[in-house]
C-alpha cells in the first residue's frame, strides 16, 4: 500500500544516495516549500469551492455549476481573474505596510502549517512544543489585520482591525485553554505523541464530559480567530462594507482570502489531530473485524476526512447565524467560554491526576 | 428671494468636537450593504458609538410630485408604483381611492374584494422580503434566499394575473384593470398554506435564535411619545404600543367587514417591531383567506368617463402600506390634471426617527435597527 | 442559584443554535429543495404568465390586417411618449378621404409597461405581449413601427 | 369631536380663524403669527389633543403660498387641517419641530423645494437637492430646461 510515509522515505533514501547531508537538507527544504504552497493553492481553491456548494445548497441554490464539472474550476478562473486584475494601491495608504499586510497573513498562515501530522509519520516539522508552537504562531495574523487596516488609511478598514484586534486577543485565551485541556490528559506538547496517545481511542470519547465541553469551546474559539461568521466582525460586510480589506483588490485582496481558508484549514486540522485522533483510524473497543477494517483506510485519509468535517461544521455555523455584535463577541468570551473553559480545565486536571482517562 | 448662505445653520445635534480628531466621520452609503439602495448616512462616531446621524437624501429623487402635476388622473397612478416599489399595489390603492373620493364614484364589490386581497398579498410579500433583508443585515445570508422563494409565489400569482411583478398598476380609477385569473383563487389558496409552514420554518432558523434575540433586544428603543412626535407609523409605531392601523381606525374599502387584529408590541426595540411583522404576515394570511372563497361575481371596474376631472378641493386619502400609513393629498383646480399631489410617505417619517433610535449605540445596532425601520428608499426620496 | 440560571442559559442558547443549525442541515441533504432556474438553458420549457405585460405588439391577421383606427387615445393615454401616430389619408374609390395610419411608433426604450395604452384602445387594436428579452446593441433597434408595412385596417373596424 | 364640534372649540380658541367649508375635514386658516401659539394649544388641550401631525406641505398658488398642516389626534381620532397663507416673495413661518419631531424633516424638504424659510428651525439645510441647486423646484414658476422635459 503506497502512503505519504513511504513516498517520504523514498524520496529520503534517494536523496541521501546521490548527495551529502547538506544538499540533501536544502533539497528537502525546498520539496517542502513547493508541497507547502502547492498545498496552499489546492486547499484554497477547494476550500472556496466547498464552501459556495454548503452555502448554496442550504440557501437552496445550486452554487457553481458551469466552470467544469459541478463547477469545480470556477474557483480556478476567479483566482484567474484576480490575477489579472489591477491591484490598487490608495494615495492616502501607507504604501510599504499596506503591500506588505497580506504577504504577513499568508506567511503566519504557511508558518503553522509545520507541526501538522498530515498521516502517520508524515510531517514537515515534528518539534516538542508543537502545540505551543501552533498557538503562538497564529496569534500574530492578527498582526497583519492590523496593518492592512490601519495602512488603508480607510476609516471602515480600521475599525475592522480594531474590531480584529480584541476579538483574536480575547479568543486567544480559551482556544489556548481548551488546547490545555488536551495536553494536561496526554502530558505532551508534541503533536506526534498527542496523536499515539488517542491510540486506544480519541479523547473526545475517552476524555469524559470535559474533553466534550472544551471540543465545542474549541471549535468556537477557532470560528472566531478566523474571523468567520459568526464573529466576522472584522469583514461585518453589512456594517463595514468588507472591514480591514476594503481596499484591497487583485491579487493582494486573494491572498487574505486565501489565507482565510488556510487558517480554517489550519485550525480544523488542530482540532481533528487534539480531539478527534488527528490519522488514527476510529476503532471500537475490541471489534476486530471493524477495526481492522478502518485500518486499512490510509491515515491521510482519516485527517483529511476529520478535517473537512470540522470545516464543514464552521462553514455551517456560517450559513446559519447572525453576526454578533462587538460587545457581545467579548462577552461571550469574557463571561462564558473563559470561565467555563477554566473550570473545565480544573476538572479535567482532576481526572487526570486521578488517571480516570486511561 | 433670500440668500442661501444665510439659512446654513450648523445643525445643532452635533456636539462640538473637543480636539480635532476626537470623533470619526463616517459616509454610510450612497453604496452600502445595509443601506438597500442610495440612502447616505453620515455618522459621527467616538470609537464605536455613534455619536450622530445625518442622512442625506436624493439620490434617486424623481420630483414624482412635480411629475404628477402634468399627468392625468389615470397616469399618475403607474408613477406611484415606484415609490414604495415594495407594495405598489397599496400605493396604487391609495391613488384610486383618492380619485374616486374626488369623482364620487362607487366602486363595484368585487373590484373591493380583489383590492383588499392583493392589498395583503403585497403586504405578505413586502413583509417576506423585509424579513430576509433584515436577516441579511444581521450577517445570516441564508434567511434571505429563503424569503425570496416564498415572496417569488406571490409574485408569480401577481404576475399571472396583474401582468407585472412589482410595478403592477393594477388599480384603476373605479376598480381593477382586468379581472382575476381563472387560476388566482387556487393559487392563493394553495400559497397560504405553504405560507404558515414557512412561517413555522423563519421561527426557527432566526426568531429563536439566541445570537439574533441578542441583536434585537433593547435595540433602537423609541418610546410610544417619541413615535408619535417622530411621525412613524406602521410597524414601526406598532412595535411601540401606538395603535395606528389605518386598516383599523379609518377602514377603506371592505376593511372593517374584516376579523383581523391590530398586533400591537410594547417592547419598543428592534424585536418589537421585528415580531409586529412577523404577525402582521399572519394576520394578513387571515384576511385573504377569509376573502378568497368569498369574491362576489360582478363588474370588476365601475364605469368612468373617459377623461376624468376632479371637482375643484381638496383630498386626503390614507391606507396603511407596509412600511406604515401613506397618504395621498391632491389639491384640486378641476382640471385633468392636479394641481398639487402631495404623498405623505411613511419611510420618509420613519427614517427621521432614526437619529433619535440609535444615538449612543454601537454601528452593529445601527444595522439591526434601520433594518426595523424598513425603508425603501424610493419611498423616502420620492 | 446563579450557578443554575447561568447554567440554563447556556443550554437555553445552544439549544436555540441548535434548532437553526437542524433547519439549513435540512436544506443541506434535501436537494429537492434547490429551486434555482437555469434561465438561458431552460428556455424551452420556460413558461410566462400570458398577461405578463412586456411590450406593446399590433397583432394583424392573416391578411395583414390590423384594428387600428389611428384615434390616438393609446397617444394620449401614455404618460411617457411611447407611442407616436402618424395618420395619413386614403383615398377610397368613392373619392373621399379616410383616416388611417401610416405609421404606429413605439419607442419600447420609453415604455414602462403599465398598460395604460391597451386599456384605452377602443377596437383593441395592440396588445401587451409576453416577450421579456428586449436587449439590443443599438438603442435605435427599440423605436419600432408596430403596423407591418403594406398593413390595412380591418374591413368593418371602425 | 364632529367636525361642528371642532369648529365651536377652535372658534374659542382662536376667533381670528377663519373656516373653509367643503372638504373631508375641517379646514381652518389662521395667521402666520398665531400659528406656534395655536398649535401648542391644541396639541396640549385635552379635548383636542392633536399630538400628531401626520402631514406637513406647502401649495403655491401662484399669489401666494399655503403651508398645510394635518393634524390628527391620536386620542380622539379626529383630525383638522390648519392652513396658513404665506408671502410669495419672503415665506417666513414658525418652526413646528420643536413640537412635533417629524416636522423637521418635513420643514427640510417644504424648505427646498418651495423656499420657504422657517424661523427657529434646529438644522435647516436642503435635504434632497445639492447644496448649490437654484431655484424651488416644487413651485409652478420653476423651469428647468435641461432636466424638465414638457411631453
Amino acid at each position: 500500500m503506497i502512503s505519504l510515509e513511504k513516498i517520504a522515505t523514498l524520496i529520503d533514501g534517494w536523496l541521501h544516495q546521490h548527495f551529502n547531508d547538506v544538499i540533501t537538507l536544502l533539497i528537502e527544504c525546498v520539496l517542502v516549500g513547493v508541497g507547502a504552497i502547492a498545498l496552499f493553492a489546492l486547499l484554497g481553491l477547494g476550500l472556496v469551492w466547498m464552501e459556495r456548494k454548503v452555502a448554496a445548497l442550504m440557501q437552496i441554490r445550486m452554487g457553481p455549476n458551469r466552470v467544469g464539472p459541478k463547477g469545480i474550476f470556477q474557483t480556478s478562473a476567479d483566482t484567474l481573474k484576480l490575477i489579472m486584475k489591477e491591484g490598487l494601491t490608495p494615495d492616502g495608504a501607507d504604501k510599504l505596510l499596506f503591500n506588505l499586510a497580506p504577504v504577513l497573513v499568508i506567511i503566519v498562515a504557511m508558518l503553522i502549517l509545520a507541526p501538522i501530522a498530515f498521516a502517520k509519520n508524515f510531517q514537515i516539522w515534528d518539534i516538542n512544543i508543537g502545540v505551543l508552537y501552533v498557538s503562538a504562531v497564529s496569534s500574530m495574523s492578527v498582526i497583519g489585520i492590523l496593518m492592512a487596516g490601519w495602512s488603508s488609511g480607510n476609516k471602515y478598514a480600521l475599525l475592522g482591525a480594531m474590531r480584529s484586534g480584541a476579538q483574536i486577543v480575547s479568543y486567544e485565551l480559551s482556544a489556548g485553554i481548551s488546547v490545555l485541556t488536551i495536553v494536561v490528559l496526554t502530558g505532551s506538547l508534541q503533536i506526534s505523541e498527542i496523536v499515539q496517545s488517542q491510540q486506544t481511542g480519541w479523547w473526545i470519547f475517552k476524555g469524559h464530559i470535559p474533553a466534550i465541553i472544551a471540543f465545542v469551546i474549541f471549535i468556537i474559539a477557532a470560528t472566531a480567530e478566523t474571523n468567520r461568521a459568526p464573529f466576522d466582525l472584522a469583514e461585518a460586510e453589512s456594517e463595514l462594507t468588507a472591514g480591514f480589506h476594503t481596499e484591497y483588490s487583485g491579487m493582494k485582496f486573494a491572498l487574505f482570502f486565501l489565507a482565510e481558508y488556510i487558517n480554517i484549514f489550519i485550525v480544523c486540522a488542530i482540532g481533528a489531530t487534539l480531539f478527534l485522533g488527528g490519522w488514527m483510524p476510529l476503532h471500537i473497543g475490541n471489534v476486530q473485524a471493524f477495526n481492522h477494517a478502518m485500518d486499512y483506510i490510509p491515515s491521510s485519509i482519516w485527517f483529511l476526512g476529520k478535517t473537512l468535517f470540522l470545516i464543514f461544521v464552521i462553514m455551517w455555523f456560517r450559513w446559519t447565524f447572525p453576526r454578533l455584535r462587538v460587545d457581545q463577541l467579548l462577552n461571550l468570551e469574557w463571561k462564558y467560554l473563559l470561565p467555563i473553559s477554566l473550570v473545565n480545565l480544573l476538572v479535567m486536571t482532576v481526572i487526570a491526576i486521578l488517571g480516570w482517562h486511561l | 428671494m433670500f440668500r442661501q448662505t444665510e439659512i446654513i445653520n450648523q445643525p445643532s445635534t452635533i456636539p462640538p468636537s473637543k480636539e480635532e480628531g476626537e470623533y470619526l466621520t463616517i459616509n454610510v452609503g450612497p453604496q452600502h450593504p445595509a443601506t438597500h439602495g442610495v440612502l447616505h448616512l453620515v455618522i459621527t462616531l467616538s470609537g464605536e458609538t455613534i455619536i450622530n446621524i445625518e442622512p442625506h437624501l436624493g439620490y434617486i429623487h424623481r420630483s414624482i410630485e412635480k411629475m404628477c402635476e402634468s399627468l392625468s388622473y389615470r397616469q399618475f397612478i403607474y408613477v406611484t408604483s415606484r415609490m414604495d416599489y415594495l407594495s405598489s399595489h397599496i400605493n396604487n390603492h391609495a391613488c384610486a381611492l383618492v380619485v374616486e373620493k374626488g369623482l364620487q364614484v362607487e366602486v363595484p364589490q368585487r373590484a373591493q374584494y380583489i383590492r383588499v386581497i392583493m392589498d395583503e398579498l403585497t403586504r405578505i410579500a413586502s413583509h417576506s422580503l423585509w424579513w430576509g433583508a433584515m436577516a441579511m443585515d444581521l450577517g445570516a445570508f441564508t434567511p434571505f434566499f429563503h424569503a425570496f422563494r416564498e415572496r417569488e409565489a406571490i409574485n408569480e400569482i401577481m404576475e399571472e394575473t396583474c401582468g407585472a411583478r412589482l410595478t403592477m398598476n393594477y388599480m384603476v380609477p373605479g376598480g381593477v384593470m382586468v379581472d382575476l385569473h381563472p387560476n388566482f383563487q387556487q393559487k392563493t389558496k394553495a400559497l397560504i398554506q405553504a405560507y404558515y409552514n414557512r412561517l413555522d420554518e423563519w421561527d426557527e432558523l432566526v426568531t429563536g435564535n439566541i445570537i439574533f434575540q441578542n441583536r434585537m433586544k433593547g435595540v433602537g428603543m423609541l418610546s410610544a411619545e417619541n413615535a408619535i412626535s417622530y411621525g412613524c407609523t406602521g410597524p414601526v409605531a406598532r412595535g411601540s404600543g401606538v395603535s395606528c392601523d389605518v386598516r383599523k381606525i379609518y377602514p377603506y374599502e371592505i376593511y372593517n367587514q374584516l376579523q383581523f387584529d391590530e398586533i400591537l408590541e410594547t417592547g419598543c426595540d428592534s424585536l418589537a417591531r421585528y415580531n409586529v411583522r412577523l404577525k402582521e404576515i399572519r394576520q394578513s394570511l387571515k384576511i385573504v383567506e377569509q376573502l378568497i372563497d368569498n369574491i362576489p361575481e360582478g363588474e370588476f371596474q365601475a364605469k368612468t368617463k373617459a377623461v376624468l376631472k376632479l371637482p375643484k378641493g381638496e383630498f386626503y386619502q390614507r391606507v396603511e402600506t407596509a412600511r406604515g400609513e401613506l397618504g395621498v393629498y391632491i389639491v384640486s383646480e378641476g382640471g385633468t390634471t392636479p394641481y398639487r399631489i402631495k404623498f405623505r410617505s411613511p419611510g420618509f417619517s420613519n427614517l427621521s426617527a432614526l437619529n433619535h433610535m440609535v444615538k449612543g449605540s454601537k454601528i452593529g445596532d445601527l444595522i439591526a435597527a434601520m433594518g426595523t425601520l424598513d425603508l425603501v428608499i424610493p419611498d423616502i426620496d420620492r | 442559584m446563579f450557578i443554575k440560571n447561568y447554567i440554563k442559559e447556556v443550554f437555553g442558547a445552544v439549544k436555540s443554535l441548535w434548532t437553526g443549525m437542524r433547519m439549513t442541515g435540512y436544506y443541506f441533504t434535501h436537494k429537492k429543495e434547490v429551486i434555482t432556474e437555469q434561465y438561458p438553458d431552460n428556455r424551452a420549457t420556460l413558461q410566462l404568465a400570458e398577461r405578463f405585460r412586456g411590450e406593446v405588439v399590433m397583432p394583424h391577421d392573416e391578411n395583414n390586417q390590423h384594428a387600428c383606427t389611428g384615434c390616438s387615445a393609446c397617444e394620449i393615454a401614455c404618460p411617457n411618449a411611447t407611442i407616436k401616430i402618424i395618420n395619413k389619408f386614403d383615398i377610397l374609390p368613392d373619392g373621399k378621404k379616410k383616416k388611417a395610419i401610416d405609421k404606429f411608433v413605439y419607442h419600447l426604450e420609453l415604455c414602462t409597461m403599465c398598460g395604460l395604452c391597451v386599456e384605452a384602445c377602443p377596437t383593441s387594436a395592440i396588445k401587451m405581449a409576453n416577450t421579456f428579452e428586449h436587449s439590443v446593441y443599438d438603442r435605435r433597434q427599440l423605436t419600432k413601427t408596430l403596423n407591418q408595412p403594406g398593413s390595412k385596417i380591418r374591413e368593418g373596424v371602425e | 369631536m364632529t367636525n361642528e364640534e371642532l369648529k365651536i372649540k377652535l372658534t374659542e380658541l382662536n376667533p381670528a380663524a377663519t373656516f373653509e367649508e367643503g372638504g373631508e375635514w375641517l379646514n381652518l386658516f389662521i395667521d402666520a403669527a398665531d400659528l406656534l401659539s395655536f398649535t401648542k394649544t391644541i396639541k396640549e388641550n385635552s379635548e383636542l389633543y392633536f399630538d400628531y401631525l401626520f402631514c406637513l406641505t406647502c401649495v403655491d398658488w401662484k399669489t401666494h403660498l399655503t403651508m398645510v398642516y394635518h393634524f390628527s389626534s391620536t386620542k380622539h381620532r379626529h383630525n383638522i387641517v390648519v392652513k396658513v397663507k404665506l408671502d410669495r416673495t419672503n415665506p417666513e413661518i414658525e418652526t413646528l419641530s420643536f413640537l412635533w419631531r417629524t416636522a423637521e424633516f418635513h420643514e427640510r424638504e417644504v424648505y427646498e423645494l418651495f423656499g420657504v424659510k422657517f424661523l427657529n428651525h434646529p438644522d435647516l439645510r436642503r435635504l434632497i437637492l445639492t447644496d448649490d441647486f437654484e431655484g424651488w423646484p416644487l413651485r409652478k414658476d420653476f423651469e428647468d430646461p435641461i432636466n424638465m422635459i414638457k411631453l
